[in-house]
Parts: C-alpha cells; structure tokens; sequence
C-alpha cells in the first residue's frame, strides 16, 4: 500500500520536473493548441492503455491491441468499400473487434492457455487478416463528416477522441475502483484460485477482460482511421509497446493484482509530456521509441533494486 | 496392447509432436505440390531453404530461452544491429578477415544478449518486459548511430555478395547453399549438445521446476543469462546471414523477426511453459513457417493468409501442448505403472 | 563403511544457532549433534523452527549466530551446492524432481563430477544399479512426470544414496503416502542407518517417531526443549513438550436427538480420484472425516462444493436430488467450503479483511449501478470481528499482516457470512496456534449448535475425535468405515485409515 | 465551370504577376532568420541523405543563421511520424516545412494547420495528392515523363517482341510512386507499347529484405516475366541483388529509378542494364531555396512566378499538370544511367 502510493509520488515529482523542464526549454510548450496536440498525436494510444490496465491487474497480458486496431479499421474501411454506410461499417467493425476478443478469451478463460501465447497469435493472426482485406491499399475517401470527427474539435479545441478518453478515464476509474467487476479484477489478478474457491466465475472475467480490451481497441481503430482519414493494413503496429509500457510505468504490476487508475493517468501524462517535450526540442520518433523502451524496463528494475537496498539494509539492522 | 508397449518404449509423446508436424509440413508440401505448377523443383526448395535457415538459427537460440521458462523478442533488433554494423564494418574495411566478421558478429549479438541476461537474470524483470523494452532500445539506438545511412551490395567485398548464391555441393540441379548448411550445422550442434552435455541438461531442469532447481542448488541465475547470451549470440549470427542473403542492409533489417522465431519455437513444440522441447523441433517449425510464406503466394492468394495462417498454427500448436500432450504423458505414464506392477507381481 | 571407533563422535554438530526473520526469533541458540548410524527426530508444531533448521543445514539460509561442525571441522554452509558437496541431502514432502528429466538424470543431477558430457549408457546402468540396489523397479528412461509420490520418493532416495550422503534429513516423508509405501520408505531409511548415514527426521506422526527414531528432540517457539533417547520417554511426554502444557481435547458429547438428514450422499465418486463415498449428515451435526493425507477426503469436500464435481453417484439435499457442478451452485445450495490452503486457496492476502470477507457474496454489496458499498462492507466484517475474536487493529488490513489463527477467523467469517446449512471444514486449525486452535473448535461446535451440518477434514486425529459426532474414514479413495460416537477411538480410526486390521498403531497418547 | 472559372482566375493571376515579378525580382534575400525543417518520408536510405546535402548547401549558399532540421520517422512508423513531426514543427512555428510526402493525404489536416499559423509548406520528391495544405511542389521531373520513360526503358530491355513484366514499387501510400505508375499505365495505352503486358504490381516498403522477397516470388509466380521495373532506390537493388541470386540476370533484367553508386555492379554484370535517375542533391537545393524564398516574401506561390535559384538558375512556378490541383517547380531532366555513363557518375 505504502509502496504504491510511494510510487505515485515519484511519478507525479517526475511529471513536475519534465513539465517544468518542458516549460523553461521550449517557449511553445504552455498553451492550449499544444496540449490538445500532445493529447491528440497519442490519443489511440491512451484510450486502449486504461483497458490494458484491468487486462494487466487481472495478472493477463493482450499482445494483440495493435493488430486489433488495425483489423477494425480494416474491416471497416473494406466494408465502407464494398457500398456499407459508414455508420453501419463502423458498428462492423466494433463487432470484429468484440469477436477477436471473444476468441482471445475463449483460448485463455476457457481451455487455460497462457495469455502470452494466445495474444501472440493473434498479434500476428488479426494483423494477418487486416492485410487480407485491404492488402496493398489505402483506403479514403470516407464522408468529410468522419474525418472531422477525427481531426476538428468537437467542443471547442476538444476533439471527439479526447472527450471519448475523458469520459472512458472516469468510467474505467470508477469501475477498477467502485465497482463489483473491478474488484474480481482484483481478486482474480491476486489469486485467480481462491478466486476459484470464492465462487468467483473466472472464467468470465477473463472473458469481460479480453472482449472488453479488443473492444475498446476497435474503438481505438476506427478513432485512429478518422484521424488520419485513411486507412492501411498496417496502422498502428507496434503499438502494443507504447500501451504496455504506460501501464507498467503507472504501477501496475506484471504479476496482476496491484495497480490503480491514477498511476496509469499519472503515467499517460508523463510519457505524453516527454514525448511532446522531445519533439519540440527536434528528438526524433526514434529516440523517443527507445526512451520509453528503457523507461519500461525501469518501471521494473527500479522497485526490484529498491527492494533489494531495503532487504539488505534491514538485514544489517539486525 | 504390445503395438502399444512397443510404441511408448520407442517414442515419447514429444517426438509423437515432432513427428506429427514432420507429417504435417509433408501434407502441405504435398497440397501445395497438386496446386502450383512445377512446385516440385530445386528453386522451391532453395527458396525454403534460404528463407528457414535465418528463422532456424535464431529458433534455436530461442528454444534455449524458451526451455527456461522466459522469451526473447529481441531478436529481431539484435539481428538488425548486427547486420548494419558488421555491414558497415566490411564497407569501409573490405579486407576483413570473412571469419573474423562472423566472430564479430556473434559478439555484437552476445553482447546485447548479455544486457537482457543481466536484467532477467539479476534484474528480475520479467523476460517479456525486458525483450519488449530492448527490443525498441536495440533498433532505436541502431537508427540513431547509423546517422540516416545504408548499407548496400556495392560497397560488400565480392566474397560476401557471392555467399548466398554460392553452391557447395552440387547434386545435380540441387543447389546446397552455404546459409543453409550453416544452419543445419548449428541445429545439429545444438541438437547433440542439448542431448548430451551436463550443463546444457539444466536448462531443461530449470524449465521443468524452478524451485527445485534453486533448493538442489542449480545456478538458476546463471543458466538463464546463458540463454539470453546464446539467444543473442545465434541472432547476431543471424544478423550476418541477413547481410550475406539481402547485401541491401537499411536500419529496418530483422524487424519483425521475432514473431517468426517465436511462432516456430512454439509450433515446434517447445513448450511455452519451459521445461520440454527441442532444437530439431523448433527447426521444424522453422520450415513449415518457411514452406507457408514461400507457398502461400504462388497460390495466388494474398501473402498475408500466411500471418493469418501462422497466428492460427500458433493457437492450435499451444492448445495441443495443453491439452493433447498432457493426455498422452498421462497414458504413457498408466502404462508405465502397469508394467512396475505386473513387474512386482512376478518378483514377489 | 564406517570405522565403529568413529561412531560416538558426530558427523554433523549444530552449536548455538540462531536466526531471525523480521520481527520473529525464528531460531535460538540451538545445538544438536547428528551421530553416524543413528535416526534422529524432530518434532514441534508448525512453526517451531524445524524447517528453519532444516535450512540452514542444507545451505539455504545462512544463520545469524552459531557454528557448524561436520565430521569435527568447522563448516559455513553457503549454499544448497556446499550442502550437497559436503554430503548434506535433504528429502522433502513434496518430492523435488524434475519432471521432463528421466529418472536416471533425476537421480544424478546434482553430480557436478560426471564431466561436461553425459554419458547416457552409463548414468542408465548406475541408475539401474542403485534403484536395485534399493529393490525398487523403475525404468530409469522414462521422464519422472507421471510416477506416484511413492516412486518419486524412492527417487529421492536413490538421488541421496548417489551423492554418498553422510547426513540425510527427511522433511516429512511420508506426509503424501499410503501405509504401505511408508513401510519400503523405512526399510530404505534402516538401510541407510546401517550403512552410518546420520539421519534427521522431521514427522508430525508419533507413530513413525516412536517405531523409527534412535532420539527424539522437541522444538517449541525456535527453541529447542529437549533431547531424549527414545526409550527414555513416551508420546504424551513429547506432545507436552511441543505444546508447552498438557493438553486436554476433552471430548464434544454427542447431541443425541437426531434430525432427518440435511445431506445425503450415496456411492458419491469422481472418475481416477475416490469412489463409493456414502453417508448422511444431519442438521448441527459434526462429522468428522480422517484418514492420512492424499486418502481423499479433501477431494470429497471439493466435489460437494462443486470445485471438481462427481462423476458418479448421488447427492441429496433437503431429500431433493441435486447437481453441484460448480462453487457457485454448491453456494446458491448452501454449502461453503473453507480450503485447508489459506495462503494459495483461501484468502486473496494483499487485499483488506473486510474484502475478503464479502467476497463470496459480492452480490449483496452491490447498489444497483454495480457499485461496491464498502461502509456495508465495513460493517459485515466489524460483526465478525466481534463475534469470532479476530484480533486486528482495523478491518481495513491486508490480511497477509494477520497471524494464521486471525487468518483461520477470517475465513471462517467469508464463508459463514454466505449464510451457510452446510459447512464443510478442511483441516481447519493447520498452522494455527494453540490458543486459537480452541477458539476454533469453539466456534465449530457452536455453529453446530446452531444447526448448522459441519464437516470437519482433518490429520490431526486427536482434533477429530474431540469435534466430532461421527467419524468417517477414508483410505486411498475409499470410504473405509464410519465410526459412531463412541466407537470412534484413536485405534480403530487408525486401522481403518492405514487399512490395517492387526498391526496397532503405535504411540498414541494412552 | 470549374475549368472557366480556373482559366479565368489564370488569366488574373497573370496580369498581377509582372507587379510581383517586379516587386522582388525573385532574388532571394541572403542573411535572414528562417527556420525550417527537412522532412523526408524516413530516415536510413541514402537518397534523402543527398537531399539534406544539397539543402545545407543552399543554407550555406544563403548565409540562414537558423540551424535547418532534419527530422524524419522511421519507416514502420511513417505516416504517424510525419504527421507528429508536422504538428510539432507547427507548435514551434518554424518557417517553413519541407515534406517529402508519405502519408497520402492522411498528412493534410496537419499541414493545413501548419499552413493556418502562417507556415510555408513546400513538399519535395513526393506531393500531397490532393495539393490541400501545400504551397507548392517541387518536382524532380515531370511525372507523366518518367511514366512514358519507364515504359521505354522496359521496351528496351524486352526488345520489339515485347513481353511480360511487373512493378516493383515502395509504399502503396507513395504519392509519387503511384502517379509514375498512373503515368506508365496511360503511356502503354499507345500502340508502341502494345506487346508489353503488365503482370502485377507489388510493394516492398522500401525495405530491402520485403523488396528482395517481393522479387523473388515475382519470379516463381511469373515463370515468363521479362522485366521488373522498380522505380524506388531500394528496391531496384535489392531487387537485382535477388536476380544474381537466382542467377536468372541472363533472361529477366531490372530497371527503373536507382542510384548510379549502388547500382554500378548490376549494369556492369547486366543485370540492371538500364536505369533512370535525377539528382537529389539539386532537388534538396531546390527546394531548400523555394522555401526560402516563399517564407522571406520575394517570392509567391502562384502560377508564372519567376525566381532564381543559386547556381540552378530560374525556375517558374507552373500549375501542376499531373494532378487536378496544386502548383509546382519542375527541376528537370533526369539522366538514363547505362554501361557506359554510369562508372562515371558513381563517383
């Protein structure tokens, strides 16, 4: 308990710091325009992160978020294609999300595969079938309304994609923290077998968590299509990396059971305001990628070296 | 009964596995021989070879991690860094010694191997986050370093563009190309070496109960950062195969390797769980991924049915490891117990 | 092999070892001589310091103070690989093999001499020749996956017999097999004993103590109490020793107005794991099920409750036939059953007591929106507090901070707050203190005064006899007998569990 | 209508232009403060690395005090990374940007905004399809020219019989690639070119292990193809690298758009007898100096604009004949590279 909270404090002493730093090097750090920016540029990113928290709290992983994304938008820009009115291409294409993760779920909750594994798969399997529907392609030409869903701001500067974040970072927080279903989350991240013994249906958490994450990752997709306003086999590879790492960064533990929303909403605003520091200052994309690719495997190696210090201190004590 | 006892005496479930996949990888050639024309030629099988023996090398490395019950999705980084930088090294000293670039080459990759050996092993990182993490460090700090540049076939001494086409042992129009041979040669080392030396003997202790392992006294730590280091070593060898095959070599060579390495491990039949597998079968694997990506296409089907496919393979593969597997060992172990019971009933 | 001249002085002489974990004297001060030739056995409760002990011999924990001495040469043991060198091997409860290695590989692999590459022909023929020696058959090809407990152990053996061990400590050996199995176990350890190998042995069974130990030495609170040959002094006098009193489980009278059965099971059982389970339970009776470990009784409380359903025979309920295929139709029916593994099974330790205790009936705590009400929640776990003792400055705690015994209420609370007619009670004083151990069987014997039907599973015989009604016996996944009232003593229960008829079982308190 | 309207709007554009002309003279300004950012479509191929040469060669030239920023994604990650890249460059209020175009139209809500804050867009090598958010395109070369000598050089290599042959090309988002393809497609309408038969067109992504792969199974699937035709710099190597490989040079050949020093070995085996090229040090001095230009104000991005440009002399800005809409700067000729010229310009 004292530890996570622990934890919090540092990111948010590291959140201060890289505000600050951002604010004194670069001049067009502070004002609206570039915050709603560095929202915007990652926005997919954050909005599959707050689902990718409860997947990882129940002890599970989801590889595939990426590729989900790409397979939603695919199914729907193939569908739209084909003569389907975008609004029912895009309920399409939240249903092949749904579907993904069902079969994710199945594998995992039903017949106890690893997660790791049965994510893999599909990783590469969706993406598969995301190229298979559009292959080579880029597929436009979507009505102007779609597009400006994605690019203009709905409320003032806020963009729908923002207000979806907003509103799914409220839900998700009361759910994790409130609510009946956070707390099998929990319990089934801490101790999936005296969840077991409990009575807890485990099987269908597993299930709420794996259809709940494709089907926020579709979500992400089809926002992510309308913010470019095309759509390719291979959008948003790679993504799983960004969103694993923000969760992890945020407390969460690998091992499932301990975490909580605003270390992941602490963690999501330090990575954003680092990357968007980085590129006001000209860092590369590729610089950034290999940041946060150490600041992953010190959101681990750090609270392991911490306790290692304090075992040894304490052993001296003796 | 005595077709059965003859059976479980000579082949255990895994090498059942083994030979299951060997039947199936046979179906789809034999699939794919009715529907292509002229599949069966010297060509297709080069184009297999060539494409399985980079797969292969790095699977190998791999299954030793895997054995312990970790992952390395580096790989694909390690084989890019070492491609570009050992690619580099011979552009501007084209008189390097050939196997002098390969030694350095191995290096490089057992370097970066040392790095998530460290964290795995001392860090207690789990294996996922590190190789994940090292994985985009690995290639960011390649497109960092290379400063925007390429490596290409015309600035390669002539030694090295020739490899992959260069033909050992010419039987007839059967071309016997030397990355493939290289990999076999490393699959049969490890094959023989996972067999027969002590030491390798406790990765597969180590897989199969941990806690064991640490209470016999076993290096725990030390087997694990071995892992790493050979699955770094065989991915820069990798690394230098993709610069012999390709000659071409920009900052995004290898990238995406890791799935494929990983895919034929566990269609392989090393289990995901640690503790059993071998190298023959991940080589296995290896080929058949191989035969579907040189295969699918000339069907006239779209070449990404072979991810959908592999993703596919990949499920199924697991959940016989699960399921399947299991259910053998059990009826291998029943019978067992009958033949020490009826063994203790005649010697009273 | 050992010189008779060599045989007073000791191999292994422990002098003054102490440790600490946190805040717990884990051990202190104790000194304990192992002789060659000679079967020493350590008993104490859970708790006591005995694996403590035990690890620091075999090189897993380092002690604080004191000194070891091996064969008269002072020794610092720094890891499992020193312990093993210096001819130090431990046999533990559960088996330590690796199950995708062969046998013959399982026996050697400690071996760090036999050179860098395995000679295959060779380390089958050695195996071979050890298990022979050993009298015992087993392909020494075949993976360990799939032998019994039984076959493991003897690989055990053959694993230290290997290594030419001079000390063998044995933690609980017998806990998982069948009297039978105990039987060539001993016969193996006597040999051993012949041979001059210096053997400790950790049993919480007086039985075995009694009729295999040379000398018995009692631990209580990481202190060690006393040291006795065995002819010099007698089970009740250990038990004192290791409880720190005498103890009295005065006897529960049996309510004698019986009710119709709450539960009737007939020829209840599950494909491979036991079979022909029959009985009736009646409302606010307890019924007591013995036998050793492993004989199935938890497997019975599992398929009840519907953690792994029955695949044969028939449950009624009420005098209604039903089907419990999973834990929640066992709740929804009224049944609860509290696991043996508070740790694994029971509790979800990092999370507070009050959660634990709602989590079963999650649903109650629920507003309409699926939100949790937590000051409900609060205020459920506050009753139980009061009512079962469970001492905890708050209700908020994790419950990994709790002692066993306050740990042991708080799983009594989660599944008495499902409001239960059937309480099925899996060894439910294990690792609890003595203290609690009698609140335990306070509160047992007056929820069956409530009319509630309680199932007490449990090893600790003495324990059973005293909480029960009536004794069911189980044995390698048979019912063996059900004992009524006073026809439930201490022989007749053990014969039935160690499917004996003649043999008397030793050491059992008079 | 809409054709009147434009020639209408031509015709006052036309009549303003001497005013302008006039104004400034299209000679820039040495010495001022413009900062600008170089984006190419991604870092690591050597093409856009002459480019960022020949543009700090006219910052040189043009005495910029501001340091010119080559930023650019890595090609997984290209159309996100440019469109971050721009958005940023943006924040910054930077002068002017230089995109060398990747993401199709996907960057156009981004460089409108850049264009909103004052920003001079001027995209290189690649446009945006649809001119939205663009203030001029500087062009290598006439697209519909390199369709036409695309398909020439293929009839070369085929030889009056004609044959079958495919395209190897970079990313399907590729605006340049595809109007070359566009081009090649109209120019084969003609009857000269009536024996050539397009198989298929697949796409490497400028990776060099896809392109060798996508070559390869071009060969297995086409067992009559005569040519391949690459028109990107990294899969015309990689490309002719899996020629030599099958050792199949004698009876397939490569062409299309390469770079002399990497390809020197393959013309003089054979294999890749014919390519085409421009300089992209030129087009990196070209477009450096336009938007140098646009963003200090002697010069204006309209039709019939004059200017001079360092030591490439003048340059007019015209309507861009390949696309419906937008305006460009054509830099011209390209060389056709062969045995004899091509040891020469490697150097």
């Amino acid at each position: 308990m004292n530890s996570l909270r622990r934890w919090e404090t540092l990111l948010f002493v590291l959140l201060l710091a890289v505000v600050s730093l951002n604010a004194t090097e670069s001049r067009y750090y502070l004002g609206v325009g570039n915050f709603i920016n560095l929202f915007q540029l990652s926005i997919e990113k954050s909005i599959v992160a707050l689902m990718m928290a409860f997947v990882i709290i129940g002890a599970e992983i989801d590889l595939s978020v990426a590729s989900v994304m790409g397979l939603a938008a695919c199914v729907m820009a193939y569908t739209f294609q084909q003569g389907a009115p975008l609004p029912l291409a895009i309920l399409l294409a939240l249903a092949a999300g749904v579907l993904a993760g069902l079969n994710n779920a199945f594998w995992i909750a039903y017949v106890g595969l690893p997660s790791l594994a049965v994510t893999l798969a599909g990783l590469i399997g969706y993406r598969g079938l995301a190229r298979i529907l559009v292959e080579d392609r880029a597929i436009g030409g979507f009505p102007l309304w779609f597009n400006a869903l994605g690019q203009q701001g709905l409320i003032g500067p806020l963009t729908l994609s923002i207000m979806i974040f907003v509103i799914l970072f409220v839900f998700f927080a009361v759910l994790l923290h409130a609510s009946a279903f956070g707390r099998l989350v929990y319990v089934v991240g801490s101790n999936v077998e005296a969840a077991r013994y409990s009575g807890v249906r485990v099987a269908r958490v597993k299930t709420a968590l794996f259809a709940g994450s494709a089907c926020v990752s579709a979500l992400a997709g089809v926002l992510y299509a309308a913010r470019l306003g095309s759509v390719r086999g291979d959008m948003a590879e790679g993504f799983e990396l960004d969103v694993i790492t923000t969760v992890l960064l945020g407390g969460v533990s690998i091992f499932g059971g301990k975490g909580n929303m605003v270390g992941v909403g602490l963690s999501l605003l330090l990575i954003l305001n680092l990357r968007n520091g980085m590129g006001l200052a000209d860092i590369t994309g590729n610089t950034q990628n290999y940041v946060i690719g150490g600041l992953l495997i010190l959101s681990v190696l750090v609270p392991n070296i911490y306790q290692d210090i304090q075992n040894k201190w304490k052993g001296r004590e003796r | 009964m005595a077709r059965v006892n003859w059976l479980r005496r000579h082949v255990r479930p895994e090498q059942l596995r083994e030979l299951s996949l060997l039947a199936l990888i046979v179906v789809a050639v034999m699939f794919f021989g009715s529907m292509i024309e002229g599949y069966y030629s010297f060509r297709t099988f080069n184009r297999i070879a060539s494409s399985v023996a980079i797969i292969g090398v790095v699977a190998v490395g791999q299954t030793l991690v895997v054995l312990t019950r970790n992952i390395d999705l580096s790989v694909g980084s390690i084989a890019g860094f070492t491609a570009f930088f050992v690619g580099t090294l011979i552009a501007n000293h084209n008189g390097v010694n050939p196997l002098l670039a390969v030694a350095i080459s191995i290096a490089i990759g057992g370097a970066l191997g040392v790095v998530n050996g460290v964290l795995v092993a001392w860090g207690r990182v789990p294996a996922v986050v590190v190789t994940l993490g090292t994985l985009a460090i690995y290639r960011g700090v390649l497109v960092d370093l290379s400063g925007a540049k390429t490596v290409t076939t015309d600035s390669l001494p002539q030694w090295l563009v020739d490899l992959p086409r260069l033909n050992i042992a010419p039987v007839g129009d059967l071309d016997v190309r030397p990355l493939f041979v290289v990999a076999v040669v490393i699959v049969i080392l490890f094959q023989f070496g996972m067999g027969y030396l002590s030491f390798a003997r406790r990765f597969y202790a180590i897989g199969s109960n941990p806690e064991a392992a640490q209470l016999i006294g076993l290096p725990l730590k030390r087997v694990v950062f071995i892992a790493f280091v050979v699955s770094g070593a065989l991915a820069g060898l990798a690394g230098f195969m993709t610069l012999a095959r390709f000659g071409n070599i920009t900052v995004e060579a290898g990238r995406g390797l890791e799935l494929n390495v990983v895919a034929a491990v566990v269609v392989g039949g090393v289990n995901i769980f640690g503790g059993s597998g071998r190298v023959t079968g991940a080589m296995l694997g290896a080929i058949m991924i191989g035969t579907l990506e040189q295969s699918l296409f000339r069907l006239g089907v779209s070449e990404f049915w072979r991810d959908a496919l592999l993703g596919l393979l990949i499920l199924l593969a697991v959940a016989s490891d699960a399921v399947i597997l299991k259910r053998l060992n059990r009826i291998w172990a029943r019978t067992e117990l009958k033949r020490i019971d009826s063994l203790a009933e005649r010697a009273p | 092999m050992t010189a008779a001249a060599e045989l007073d002085s000791p191999i292994l002489d422990i002098r003054g070892v102490a440790k600490r974990f946190d805040a717990t004297q884990a051990l202190d001060d104790v000194s304990l001589a192992l002789l060659p030739g000679e079967i020493h056995a350590l008993l104490g409760e859970n708790g006591a310091g005995k694996s403590t002990l035990i690890k620091i011999i075999t090189g897993v924990h380092q002690p604080d103070r004191g000194q070891m001495w091996l064969n008269g040469v002072r020794v610092s043991i720094a890891s499992a690989a020193d312990a093993q060198r210096m001819g130090v091997a431990a046999i533990y409860q559960e088996p330590l093999l690796f199950p995708d290695l062969n046998v013959a590989e399982n026996i050697f692999i400690c071996h760090r001499d036999r050179g860098a590459v395995v000679d295959w022909s060779t380390i089958f023929r050695d195996a071979e020749a050890i298990l022979a020696k050993l009298g015992v058959a087993l392909d020494v090809r075949s993976p360990a996956r799939g032998l019994t407990l039984a076959a493991q152990q003897s690989v055990e053996i053959a694993k230290a017999i290997s290594m030419d061990v001079r000390v063998l400590i044995m933690d609980e050996p017998t806990a998982s097999l069948s009297a039978h199995e105990a039987e060539e176990l001993f016969r193996l350890v006597r040999d051993l004993k012949r041979q001059g190998v210096a053997i400790l042995f950790v049993s919480h069974r007086l039985e075995e103590v009694f009729a295999l130990a040379d000398k018995i030495t009692v631990f209580r609170d990481g202190r060690l109490i006393s040291t006795h040959p065995r002819a010099e002094t007698t089970p009740s006098r250990a038990i004192a020793d290791m409880v720190g009193r005498q103890i009295d489980l005065s006897r529960r009278r049996a309510t004698s107005a019986r009710l119709e059965p709450l539960l009737s099971v007939t020829d209840l059982g599950r494909r491979g794991v036991f079979e022909g389970v029959t009985f009736d339970l009646r409302r606010g009776e307890v019924l007591g099920f013995a036998g050793l470990i492993g004989a199935g009784r938890t497997d019975v409380g599992l398929a009840l409750f519907g953690i792994e359903p029955a695949t044969s025979g028939t449950i009624r309920l009420r005098g209604e036939a039903i089907k419990v295929r999973s834990p929640q139709e066992g709740m929804r029916l009224g049944i609860a059953y509290v696991s043996e593994d508070r740790r694994q099974l029971g509790l979800v330790l990092p999370m507070s007591i009050f959660a634990n205790v709602t989590l079963p009936a999650l649903r109650r705590y629920r507003n309409r929106c699926g939100l949790m009400r937590t000051s409900l929640e609060r205020r459920t776990a506050e009753t139980f507090r009061t009512r079962l003792a469970i001492r905890t400055p708050s209700v908020d705690l994790a419950v990994a901070k709790l002692s066993g015994g306050n740990q042991q209420k708080v799983m009594l609370s989660k599944w008495l707050n499902t409001n239960p007619s059937i309480l099925i009670l899996d060894e439910p004083t294990r690792g609890v203190d003595i203290g609690s151990k009698a609140e335990v069987h306070a509160i047992i014997a007056e929820l069956a005064a409530e009319g509630i039907g309680v199932i007490v599973i449990s090893s600790d015989l003495p324990e059973v006899l005293a909480l029960s009604d009536r004794v069911l016996v189980m044995r390698e996944g048979r019912q063996m007998a059900i004992l009524d009232g006073d026809d439930a003593d201490p022989e007749t229960v053990m014969n039935a569990a160690m499917g004996q008829t003649s043999a008397k079982p030793l050491g059992w308190p008079a | 209508m809409s054709k009147l309207l434009m020639g209408v709007a031509a015709a006052a554009l036309l009549t303003l232009l001497p005013q302008v002309a006039t104004a400034d003279d299209g000679m820039a300004t040495p010495g001022k403060d413009v900062s600008m950012v170089l984006l190419p479509k991604f870092l690591g191929i050597l093409p856009f690395d002459q480019a960022h040469k020949g543009a700090e060669e006219a910052a040189q030239e043009l005495k910029n005090p501001a340091k010119l920023q080559f930023l650019g994604p890595t090609p997984q990650n290209s159309v996100a990374g440019q469109i971050e890249i721009v958005t940023n460059a943006t924040t910054q209020g930077v002068k002017a940007i230089l995109l060398s175009n990747n993401s199709g139209d996907q960057i156009v809500p981004a460089a409108k905004a850049a264009q909103a804050k004052g920003i001079k867009v001027v995209t290189w090598d690649s446009p945006i399809p649809s001119s939205e958010g663009e203030d001029v395109f500087v062009a290598q070369v006439d697209f519909g020219d390199i369709g036409k000598v695309m398909a020439d050089m293929t009839l070369n290599l085929t030889g009056p019989e004609g044959g079958e042959f495919a395209i190897l090309s970079a990313s399907p988002d590729a605006a340049n690639q595809n109007a070359w393809i566009a081009a090649m497609k109209v120019a084969l309408k003609d009857a000269k070119y009536a024996k050539l038969k397009l198989d298929d067109i697949v796409y490497g992504n400028d990776e060099s292990e896809k392109s060798y792969t996508q070559a390869q199974a071009l060969l297995d699937k086409y067992p009559k193809i005569k040519v391949i035709m690459a028109p990107t710099s990294v899969g015309i190597v990689a490309a002719a690298k899996a020629l030599q490989d099958e050792k199949l040079c004698d009876k397939v050949k490569i062409s299309g758009l390469g770079l002399p020093s990497e390809m020197l070995a393959y013309t003089k085996n054979g294999c890749a007898p014919e390519f085409a090229l421009w300089s992209f040090v030129d087009l990196g001095y070209l477009a450096y100096t336009t938007a140098y230009q646009l963003a200090t104000g002697t010069l204006e991005a309209k039709e019939g604009a004059k200017f001079k440009a360092g030591r490439m002399g003048e340059f007019t800005i015209t309507k861009d004949p390949t696309r419906a809409k937008g305006l460009r700067v054509l830099m011209g000729p390209f060389t056709i590279y062969n045995k004899d010229n091509v040891e020469a310009a490697a150097k």
